[in-house]
């Protein structure tokens, strides 16, 4: 199981802010991870519509789509932040 | 000289109101090798009086983890005796503070590029997301990144 | 828009301390148009422990109106919405506050900006002179202008 | 009668943070005044030695050293800045 955490418009697009999931075997990146969960339902394939915007972090630290989420203990999605 | 592992970085992500002067007088209390201060104070503007509140959401752990990164990067690349950042969460109303970064450093334009670095990339890769509550009632929704943000962070690439 | 002649100046050269917080409130105080609030306090260095006190000496009329003009041009430059500028005389003690300039704005760069080009131009144009005073007992004269100020200065034209 | 003010070291040297003299008809620029006053003894040609570097204002504003200086009401004659 990883732990997926969602904020802002993704989260309340999905529809919730966090939730477990077995991944399948061969959602290996970021990139991956995006398509396996826009096949889940409409509100994921709203959510993450626009791909290139999302931004992902594992376990705390922003990555690129490219990067590997094999072992990763918490996966989030997020827009663009805005903060500050 | 300046700067390295004994400059202190304080991050603290609160619903609570900060006060700024307090934070300023800590980051030079009993040292007197700082000679310059710079501390910055972002506000909610009330847009011409239709905003009634911004809400913000923040991912707890990773915001407090990433404006310390960029606390340290600014301590390492400026020679910074010390650099205090916080950021509020919530909602906050206009006139309030938002965010509060307080660069200390031996001279001014260290002190400057210090605070200003923190806010470029505190805007652009610290984990918060401003969303708009218009004063008529209307839910004006998440504010979009800006472009120029990036461009200002890219400036010190 | 921001600035122009409405965006309030306030120029003080004084003994006493100042209070940084008090006058960053005071130019943001009952307006909600300020999204940003940059404050520059100077302070004095104890040089490494050599420094017993700086003794500050100033064109008393000229300081006041030369610090205004600055003030008044980085107002119109950077489209600012108010700025403060405090500059203490006579003898100060190391850790001891020397200057303030706070400079408000509707968003973040015109705030830095501002603060910094009133630093810049106040260090080389404001008629005051600092003398050290050494912990030995020595005079340590008076302090020679920098050429990097100059430069600083330079940057902005 | 014009009043010339001095600070910093120019003030130390020259030994007197003010005074009122009368100008020479011949004295109509800060070059010109530079000049007269190192004439004038050893502690205002000690003061002004360095001709270059001493900043003049004219009515509390700074000017150039080749500015006209007659009719003035105050003139100031003083090291480089080192405020702030």
């Amino acid at each position: 199981m990883t732990k997926l955490v969602y904020f802002a418009w993704v989260r309340e697009r999905i529809g919730k802010g966090e939730e477990d999931i077995d991944l399948p075997a061969d959602v290996k990146t970021g990139t991956d991870l995006l398509r396996h969960l826009k096949s889940l339902g409409d509100e994921y394939a709203h959510a993450l519509e626009h791909e290139k915007v999302i931004r992902i972090a594992i376990n705390q630290e922003h990555v690129e789509h490219d990067e590997q989420i094999t072992g990763a203990r918490e996966i989030a999605l997020f827009p663009p932040m805005t903060g500050g | 000289m300046a700067g390295g592992v004994s400059a202190p970085v304080t991050v603290r992500v609160q619903a609570d109101d900060f006060d700024a002067a307090a934070e300023a007088a800590r980051l030079t209390e009993g040292r007197a090798d700082a000679g310059a201060v710079v501390s910055f104070v972002g506000l909610c503007r009330d847009e011409g009086g239709e905003l009634s509140a911004l809400e913000l959401e923040h991912y707890p752990g990773m915001a407090e983890a990433e404006i310390g990164r960029i606390c340290r990067i600014a301590i390492e690349r400026f020679s910074l005796l010390g650099v205090t950042a916080i950021h509020r969460v919530g909602k906050i109303a206009p006139g309030a503070n938002i965010v509060l970064v307080v660069a200390a450093a031996p001279h001014r334009h260290a002190a400057f590029d210090g605070a200003s670095f923190v806010m470029d990339y505190l805007k652009t890769s610290a984990p918060f997301w401003k969303k708009e509550h218009f004063a008529d009632g209307r839910d004006g929704g998440w504010v979009d990144a800006k472009e120029s943000d990036d461009r200002a962070r890219e400036k010190w690439a």
